[in-house]
């Protein structure tokens, strides 16, 4: 069997505190392969932005890889000497930040921040750095690339700016891309232009990790998707099978959750609660507190994520190769 | 078509237009002076309320949008033009007359930590309208409090702890409920859900929803997503650049738009369950400088001509 | 902002903005901070004597190094530390100071005569006599310089003259208060005559004893007036100062360093032994131990106070260093005046000053000796016939008498003064323990001490200023000059007199005249007859010819004008120095914190 | 109802107390060893200052002839004496005494100023603002001890003209900082909410604006207090201090210095003790300061 | 706002405050007891002589402003002096104008403050780095501790414990006067330790909110060397905030480093100024008060200029805002 692009196992991630250690990722695992896309979909504090981050390995102070594996290529990436993982960073893997304006360097030009690292990398010299990034910028759809490379982030309107990072994220070609809510922030007529945009780089062979909140972005977007929740995975499945019959309560929850236009007759059925305090991890499956099909399983036991089966047979993998369909609740498991 | 099945006192069109409007624009202008020059933040809206309805404000970032809902609430004097709660003119009220009108409307702001008193309890932030206004005695206004808490969802257990300690969407309903102390005609909510999480979102929309109906409010629903909206709003009104762009009933603007940017929005949106529709082969861009004028359609629709 | 592109262009790394800061303070310094830009004899390059006298290998670098007072400037008709360096050697007067202050040597005047008369004073000044710039010092020199020392208001001469010229009182030179005050504008009428080139005629008002010794004050020090007429600014700035002392400025630095050499052309060359003199010129804020830097041989001659002379005195080896002049000032308390008569009572003012405790306030102040009358113990001719001894007992007694026995019901006694020292907390205790009154240090800022010293105070405020005061041991200074009897007719003055006394000194209105004969008056009419009295008898002694029956009237004086006890001694004080063993030459005289620079030398260390 | 199951707070807050800003950030503070160690010792310093009276064995003017200049462990003076014999301890004591008295006077008084000063300006912004700031401009520009000597002069060397003095030189700052609060936080959400809900401008102001600026307000005043000590020891040195006898730590620092080779303990001590006072004094500003950093901006 | 009106209107408005410092300076001086003559005379030991016969002294003083003209037009005329950068001569120095003195002593004092400072942000900005870097470490605790030692203690104090050290101890170093390198030393290290202390837990402070700024993870996850990342892309913009307590802190230094200049008896400017309102030398005074105020105000120019040139969106908003460093300045107190 070939190498995924990116292969995610076991991987668990703790924050050093006071109180001790506090498993913000557990377990995760997840495979990209090239010119796909998935989205790691969930809410805030679901541990999605850290997952992305430990497989840069460009954590906060306190967090520490725990343990489980990032293979990149094959490479494994959580053993790799500090030296060798910069190179993979930024020359392997890009990332794109949610927003544009505090992911750049307020006092830096554009040109600084998009061939820095070119040259850090070693990757050509200055001239030709200086012509990538410009020719990057138009790639983007930046007007005017060489004018723009002179200016600073803060010359350029919001639109402009989500994709200069893009740009520079894109600059060095890396074969995945890290995409971190990239278009929260900006205007929902610009969303798409930007979804559009990174499409182009998935068309010619990048994979793309896409965290987001937005079930929509995912649908239109990615093709595989994974939902976390409190740290886990929780379900994982092709985006559209995803939306089309969701298994995880919770990610039905999220589901019914989610206001859509012409979406009015739908009664709302909101998830009580809110998500927990990972400090207080509810035992049992985290989610139990909130799930109205929450039995006294759930409440002590947790359940891994299974695969979905109907009668023993796979379910809902349709299409793809490599596409399955998980999901880590005892209910599921139980009633298919 | 409007669900009317949910609210506690239907309201027809035509009832609606033979009453005075709660709130109403005329022609309101709002310039603001900043270093960089001048910023025409709100050109030439009219608008009106009228009782028991929701008003949907919709518009990108920089359309002015905000900036109506402060108008509106009097928050800012406009550079021209008036609003009128129930006719009166806000602009010749000031001083405690203005602050004592303030209690018939009230706002509900995007960042709930943010518009909540740091230094206040949950029961001392919902109390504090009733306390300006000197409504009851000490305890009257906390019991008030309490009931109000209740009323939102807030656990009573929790009501004297600080708006630091609650989550975002437990945050919203304090401000909510503070919102609703002083038993207001006008709500206005500014994108009231945008800085929650999705199924937080949902909570507190249903919420509001439920209030809306129970208490007959009217209400001015801003918000940049459509489907919110759409959900929410009787009537919908859409700004782009300090400008009414379109404005109708919320069947007829989704249903039928007929402005070039309504139809982007609509076709900027992702739907979860269907595929999002084909962007309009169209490049229109708002030249504000060039006025034209808004043209009524049909009956309660109005378009800027492009 | 969009589109607002600006061309590219290098910006200031913060290193580099560092590196520019050091780089500019680097050239800062390098040109002329510490003032020698033009100089060609700083430390470093005193290896231009060293060429000069290669045989003098082994004597040692013939330089003095000082430290003192700043000086703002050293014009010696303007009261500021100033002229009493003018006065060690940088100016030369007719005549200097023998060696222990007792009597006058030849100085410019290599000998002068007296009229039998006693009033007229012939000074013969020596040919070789000569300015730094190479001109003569003539007669018309000290001519010149004595009618710009008693012209009223000076005013271009870098400061009035005013302070300096107060001393002429003590010469009684003839005219000289007339002229001052503007009485006679004719110079002629003043008692001061080149008569040629090299002899000067002094004629004084009547005979006055302690002329000569009073000639010595840095007052009547020569200028090269032509100097001081082109240069009515800068004169005194090493680059224009003429001198005709044994030392000449070669180089000031305002409040920072004055460097002395040798006059090339002063008569006496051959007891000027000294290379050069450098004086660091200190403005202390805060009182630093005097003797750090001389423990740390920075300076070779200090001045010491009280905690410098109980670290020498306790040091084996230092203990040794201490040189002393004794009896070089007095500390008193002058009486303030106030709306509360209470101190204008004699006996309260005799209680007060008998219940001084002096053994006890001497000896806190290591450079202090009990103080019991306003003539130093160093006046040739002293006896304790005029002292006032402490005496509790009487002074208790006193008080009681008064109505406050043990002290009970006596007003609060402040004493004024502007800086807080030990002598006045040891007043005040001794006060407190000796009468059982209650005493305060008012420890004010100096502008406060000088308004109120003269002010008249409101009913709660009795008390004294405390003062120190130096001047020549000889009886004329000591009792005719110093707490003068028009002195003491104006402390023995009631408030509201004194109120009106003031006003009229302070009428514009009025002629010097005028002025003067209003004064007189009023303290003929209310002054006290003792210190009227007082007038008479230094009158009488400044006329006596017979020096034991001047010595006897003033005596009479001074014991009269302690028991008015208006002005209060307390303490005599020594002048401490630390001077290093291999200073050779070196008097120390009592008066004036003189000593001179001229006959010191410095020698090997053994 | 659908309703109440649906706001269950989250897990955290069942386990922590109802606890506002000040608990939050006292909380914080105690947790600090070093600046919670220091606030005591400055407790301490306090309660000595106000119970000199009974603390020191002997009054500041007390003097005895019998111990001048007595060392270090003299029978009666267990810190020695000074020349004229007086406890160098008591001195010592009454000079914490004079140092605190002016120094929490001078931040009180000018921390009052600077709040009316600020708030006006911060609040009412327009005229008002440029007028007040133009007067701080002017007193920024002003070197501070012109006044303060002046003031002394005028007023006379009294506890309460040193404590003018020096408060009059760290209001310009006080007020700059109260301005930049009021600014800052006029701009919260909150403040907009509490005008739509009708408060007046003097409720804003003094209920809503000044307790959320007060926390930077009080960092830079904790600061303000040992600097206020070291100023009123400053002025002393320039002989502009509290009047002597009264012991001030710059008096006694000034005079230790001259016996700093005859008697070094009456430099020592009080050298010691005041650079003490001060550094505990600044741990207290750390420690408030990282207790209200914490607290920060909401992000 | 265009450049130039932004510094015509900014010079107006320093001109109109020198206006406003140097009225409040003569008014107080007016306030004040005492009179120049009168002190002159009791610091030259000159105390016997008084009461009557001073006025001929201050009159002489005086002759620049004229006899008994009243207070305000002695003003007008300094004014009128001090327009063309000319005080006149100081009363207490009669032979030099005002401004020769400020020509003297301020470089003394400029130069010591300069060094200081320099050396200051030489030692404090690794120490502010290596303390923010190792956030909460022991290594931070300590370091800021010491650091805080600096802060505590007055430069008169270490100016003391350097003599002791220096000077008593080891006499290496003369103790005081002004007459060579050697006698820079100690005054300088006196001032070292507080603006090293203040700049150490500023570069800390501010290094810490920029290593929180997304920019830094982002340039991280380009693959940059995190020295590299600190230098190019934190250090920088934490240092820019360093310069709005740059300028304030020189300006203190070069004019507030009276007790070091007292203590080891250097001639700087300070000095002077605290000489000057002790004797009440008007000219001195009023020339000196004017000429820090400009100081002050010059160097609040400065930094604005230089921030604005640092950070590129203040230069490209054309004008200062210095909203953001005093909000910052708050947060640090200091």
């Amino acid at each position: 069997m070939t190498n995924s692009l990116l292969e995610v196992r076991d991987l668990r991630t703790d924050f050093l505190l006071k109180s001790g250690r506090l498993r913000v990722v557990d377990g995760v695992s997840l495979t990209v392969e090239p010119g796909q896309a998935l989205a790691i979909v969930g809410e805030s504090g679901s541990g999605k932005s850290i997952t992305m981050r430990s497989v840069m390995r460009v954590l906060p102070k306190t967090a520490r890889i725990a343990g489980g594996s990032v293979r990149l290529d094959g490479r494994e990436l959580t053993e790799l000497p500090e030296r060798q993982m910069r190179q993979v960073r930024g020359r392997q893997i890009g990332m794109v930040f949610q927003n544009a304006m505090e992911a750049l360097n307020p006092t830096l030009t554009l040109e600084r921040q998009l061939t820095e690292h070119l040259s850090w990398h070693g990757i050509c010299g200055k001239a030709e750095a200086r012509r990538r990034a410009i020719e990057t910028l138009g790639d983007v759809g930046i007007p005017e690339p060489e004018k723009r490379i002179r200016t600073y982030p803060f010359q350029l309107s919001g639109g402009m700016r989500q994709r200069a990072m893009i740009a520079m994220a894109m600059v060095a070609r890396p074969s995945l891309l890290i995409a971190d809510e990239p278009t929260t922030a900006v205007d929902v007529t610009v969303q798409r232009q930007i979804l559009d945009l990174l499409a182009e780089f998935k068309a010619r062979g990048t994979g793309i990790v896409m965290i987001t909140h937005d079930l929509g972005v995912a649908r239109y977007f990615c093709d595989d998707a994974v939902v976390m929740y409190a740290g886990r995975i929780v379900e994982r499945a092709p985006v559209r099978e995803l939306l089309a019959r969701p298994s995880h309560p919770y990610s039905t929850g999220l589901f019914r959750s989610t206001i859509e236009v012409g979406g009015r007759d739908r009664a709302l059925a909101p998830i009580p609660g809110a998500p927990p305090d990972l400090a207080q991890r509810p035992p049992g499956c985290a989610f139990h507190p909130r799930c109205e099909r929450a039995e006294s399983v759930c409440r002590e036991n947790e359940q891994m994520l299974l695969p979905l089966t109907v009668n023993g047979v796979s379910r809902g993998t349709s299409g793809r190769p490599g596409a399955v369909r998980e999901a880590a609740c005892w209910k599921v498991a139980a009633h298919g | 078509m409007v669900d009317v099945s949910d609210v506690a006192e239907p309201v027809t069109t035509e009832r609606a237009a033979s009453e005075r409007p709660v709130i109403a624009a005329e022609h309101v202008d709002k310039v603001f002076n900043t270093r960089a020059g001048e910023v025409h933040a709100v050109r030439d809206v009219s608008l009106a309320v009228h009782s028991g309805q929701t008003l949907g404000l919709v518009g990108e970032s920089g359309s002015g949008k905000s900036t109506m809902a402060r108008l509106l609430m009097g928050l800012l004097p406009p550079t021209s033009g008036t609003v009128r709660l129930d006719g009166l003119d806000l602009s010749t009220v000031r001083g405690a007359r203005l602050r004592q009108l303030r209690s018939q409307m009230q706002m509900v702001f995007q960042n709930p930590f943010g518009s909540l008193l740091p230094h206040y309890s949950a029961a001392a932030n919902v109390a504090e309208p009733l306390r300006l206004h000197k409504r009851g005695d000490k305890a009257w206004r906390r019991e008030r409090a309490v009931e109000l808490l209740d009323l939102v969802g807030v656990n009573r257990r929790f009501v004297d702890h600080y708006p630091r300690q609650f989550s975002g969407g437990q945050q919203q309903r304090i401000a909510i409920a503070r919102a609703l102390a002083l038993e207001p005609r006008l709500l206005v909510c500014d994108e009231p859900t945008s800085s929650l999480d999705v199924s937080i979102q949902a909570q507190v929309l249903v919420l509001l929803e439920e209030l809306r109906s129970r208490l007959g409010l009217t209400v001015v629903f801003i918000s940049h997503n459509l489907a919110v909206v759409e959900r929410f709003a009787d009537r919908v009104t859409v700004m782009c650049m300090g400008q009414v762009v379109e404005s109708a009933p919320t069947e007829a603007l989704f249903g039928a738009p007929r402005h070039p940017y309504t139809e982007k929005l609509l076709a900027a949106i992702l739907p979860v369950t269907s595929d999002p529709l084909p962007q309009p082969d169209i490049s229109w861009r708002s030249s504000p400088d060039q006025p034209s004028a808004l043209v009524e359609v049909a009956p309660g629709h109005e378009v800027r001509e492009s | 902002m969009h589109g607002n592109v600006r061309p590219r262009r290098r910006r200031l790394g913060t290193a580099r903005l560092l590196g520019a800061l050091f780089a500019a303070s680097l050239t800062v310094s390098a040109c002329g901070l510490f003032g020698d830009s033009n100089n060609s004899a700083s430390p470093a390059t005193g290896g231009d004597d060293a060429a000069d006298a290669p045989a003098d290998a082994d004597r040692p670098d013939q330089i003095l190094r000082l430290s003192s007072s700043n000086l703002p400037i050293i014009d010696p008709q303007v009261v500021t530390f100033g002229m009493w360096t003018a006065v060690r050697g940088i100016f030369e007067g007719l005549v200097l100071q023998n060696e222990d202050g007792t009597d006058v040597i030849p100085g410019v005047a290599e000998s002068w005569d007296v009229s039998d008369d006693g009033l007229v004073y012939t000074f013969h000044l020596r040919a070789d006599a000569g300015w730094s710039n190479g001109d003569p010092v003539t007669a018309e020199d000290f001519e010149r310089t004595y009618q710009r020392l008693f012209t009223p208001e000076t005013g271009d001469t870098g400061g009035g003259t005013a302070g300096a010229n107060s001393y002429q009182a003590a010469t009684n030179i003839k005219g000289a208060a007339d002229f001052l005050e503007g009485v006679t504008e004719d110079w002629s009428d003043v008692g001061v005559r080149a008569v040629d080139e090299r002899t000067l005629e002094i004629e004084v008002q009547s005979p006055t004893p302690g002329f000569l010794m009073s000639m010595t004050h840095p007052s009547m020090l020569p200028l090269h007036m032509d100097t001081v007429e082109e240069h009515p600014q800068d004169w005194q700035e090493a680059e224009h100062v003429v001198s005709n002392g044994p030392f000449m400025i070669d180089r000031w630095v305002t409040n920072s360093s004055m460097d002395l050499v040798p006059n090339p052309h002063y008569w006496d060359l051959d007891e000027v032994h000294l290379d050069r003199i450098e004086i660091a010129l200190l403005e202390g804020g805060t009182t630093g131990a005097a003797t750090v830097p001389y423990e740390n041989d920075e300076v070779d001659i200090v001045g010491l106070a009280n905690a410098d002379i109980i670290r020498m005195e306790s040091h084996p080896e230092l203990v040794d260093h201490i040189r002393i002049a004794e009896g070089a000032s007095y500390v008193y308390l002058a009486t303030l005046r106030s709306k509360n008569p209470l101190l204008e009572d004699r006996d309260i003012r005799r209680a007060l000053a008998l219940g001084i405790d002096r053994d006890y306030v001497a000896e806190v102040t290591p450079d202090g000796q009990p103080g019991r009358s306003l003539v130093l113990g160093t006046v040739p001719g002293f006896d304790d016939s005029i002292t006032i001894d402490d005496d509790v007992e009487e002074a208790q007694r006193l008080l009681a008498e008064a109505g406050y026995p043990d002290g009970e019901g006596f007003p609060e006694i402040n004493l004024l003064t502007g800086s807080a020292n030990v002598d006045v907390e040891a007043i005040v205790d001794s006060w407190q323990r000796n009468l059982g009154i209650s005493a305060k240090a008012d420890t004010v800022e100096s502008g406060v001490l000088v308004e109120r010293r003269w002010a008249v105070h409101d009913e709660n405020y009795v008390g004294f200023y405390y003062g120190s005061f130096a001047g020549t041991p000889n009886w004329p200074t000591m009792v005719g000059s110093l707490w003068s009897p028009q002195d003491i007719q104006e402390f023995s003055l009631p408030a509201e007199v004194w109120e009106e006394y003031q006003e009229v000194q302070a009428d514009g209105d009025l002629s010097a005249t005028e002025r003067n004969a209003r004064l007189a008056e009023l303290r003929e009419d209310h002054a006290s007859p003792e210190s009227l009295q007082l007038a008479e008898l230094v009158d009488q002694a400044m006329q006596a010819t017979d020096p034991a029956e001047q010595e006897a009237r003033f005596k009479e004086a001074a014991r009269l004008r302690e028991e008015e006890h208006l002005i209060i001694p307390v303490l005599w004080k020594d002048r401490y120095h630390a001077v290093r063993p291999t200073i050779q030459g070196l008097n120390l005289r009592p008066s004036t914190d003189a000593y001179y620079f001229k006959g010191i030398s410095i020698a090997a260390e053994e | 109802m659908a309703l109440a199951e649906a706001t269950e707070p989250t897990g955290s807050i069942e386990a922590v107390k109802a606890r506002g800003h000040w608990a939050g950030a006292w909380a914080r503070f105690r947790a600090n060893r070093l600046a919670f160690i220091s606030l005591i010792f400055c407790g301490l310093l306090v309660i000595t200052a106000i119970a000199a009276p009974w603390i020191a064995p002997y009054h500041f003017t007390e003097t005895d002839p019998t111990a001048r200049l007595a060392p270090i462990g003299a029978d009666g003076h267990w810190l020695g004496t000074d020349m004229l014999g007086r406890d160098l301890f008591s001195r010592m004591i009454y000079g914490l005494r004079t140092a605190l008295f002016v120094a929490f006077g001078a931040e009180l008084a000018s921390l009052v100023v600077a709040i009316v000063i600020g708030l006006s300006a911060g609040y009412i912004g327009g005229r008002v603002d440029q007028g007040l700031m133009g007067i701080t401009d002017v007193m920024y520009a002003f070197p501070s001890y012109l006044f303060a000597i002046v003031l002394v002069t005028v007023m006379g060397r009294s506890l309460w003209a040193v404590m003018l003095a020096i408060g009059i030189s760290s209001w310009v700052t006080q007020a700059r900082l109260v301005r930049a609060q009021v600014l800052s936080v006029k701009e919260r959400e909150y403040i907009e909410a509490a005008r739509s809900m009708g408060a007046s401008g003097t409720t804003i102001s003094f209920r809503y604006i000044l307790p959320n600026a007060v926390g930077p307000l009080l960092v830079t005043t904790s600061f303000a207090i040992p600097a206020a000590i070291g100023a009123e020891a400053g002025l002393a040195l320039l002989g502009l201090g509290v009047q002597p006898p009264t012991p001030s730590w710059g008096s006694m620092i000034s005079e230790g210095t001259s016996y700093i080779l005859a008697a070094p303990h009456l430099l020592l001590f009080p050298a010691g003790m005041f650079a003490l006072t001060l550094l505990a004094f600044t741990w207290v500003g750390d420690g408030v300061r990282d207790a209200f950093d914490a607290n920060g901006e909401s992000r | 706002m265009s450049f130039a009106s932004y510094m015509a209107k900014r010079i107006v408005r320093m001109v109109l405050s020198l206006v406003a410092v140097s009225m409040i300076t003569f008014t107080l001086l007016q306030m004040a007891p005492g009179n120049f003559a009168d002190i002159q005379r009791i610091s030259a030991g000159a105390a016997q002589f008084g009461g009557a016969g001073t006025e001929d002294m201050v009159h002489a003083f005086a002759s620049r402003y004229g006899d008994d003209i009243p207070a305000w037009r002695q003003y007008l005329i300094f004014m009128k002096g001090a327009a063309t950068w000319d005080f006149g001569p100081s009363y207490k120095y009669p032979t030099r104008d005002v401004q020769d003195i400020i020509a003297q002593g301020f470089p003394i004092s400029a130069t010591i403050a300069l060094i200081a400072v320099a050396i200051s942000l030489v030692i404090a900005i690794p120490i502010g780095m290596f303390a923010a870097l190792r956030q909460n470490s022991p290594a931070d605790h300590g370091t800021m501790f010491v650091i805080t030692l600096g802060t505590a203690l007055p430069n008169y104090l270490t100016g003391v414990i350097l003599v002791v050290i220096f000077t008593l101890t080891f006499g290496i170093l003369p103790s005081s006067g002004w007459s060579g390198p050697e006698h820079m030393v100690m005054p300088i290290l006196a001032l070292v330790l507080g603006p090293t202390a203040v700049l150490a837990r500023y570069v800390r402070s501010s290094m810490l909110e920029t290593l929180r700024e997304e920019y830094v993870v982002a340039a991280l996850a380009k693959g940059g060397r995190q020295s590299v990342v600190i230098t190019r892309h934190a250090l920088r913009n934490s240092l820019i905030p360093i310069v709005t307590v740059l300028g304030p802190l020189l300006a203190s230094l070069m004019t507030g480093t009276v007790f070091v200049e007292a203590l080891f008896r250097i001639p700087g400017l300070g000095l002077f100024f605290a000489q000057a309102a002790a004797s009440r030398d008007m000219p001195l005074l009023m020339g000196t008060a004017l000429f820090f105020a400009l100081i002050l105000m010059t160097m609040n120019l400065i930094v604005d200029l230089v921030y604005g040139y640092l950070d590129p969106r203040i230069r490209a908003a054309g004008g200062v805002s210095r909203w953001r460093s005093q909000k910052r300045l708050s947060r640090q107190a200091a």
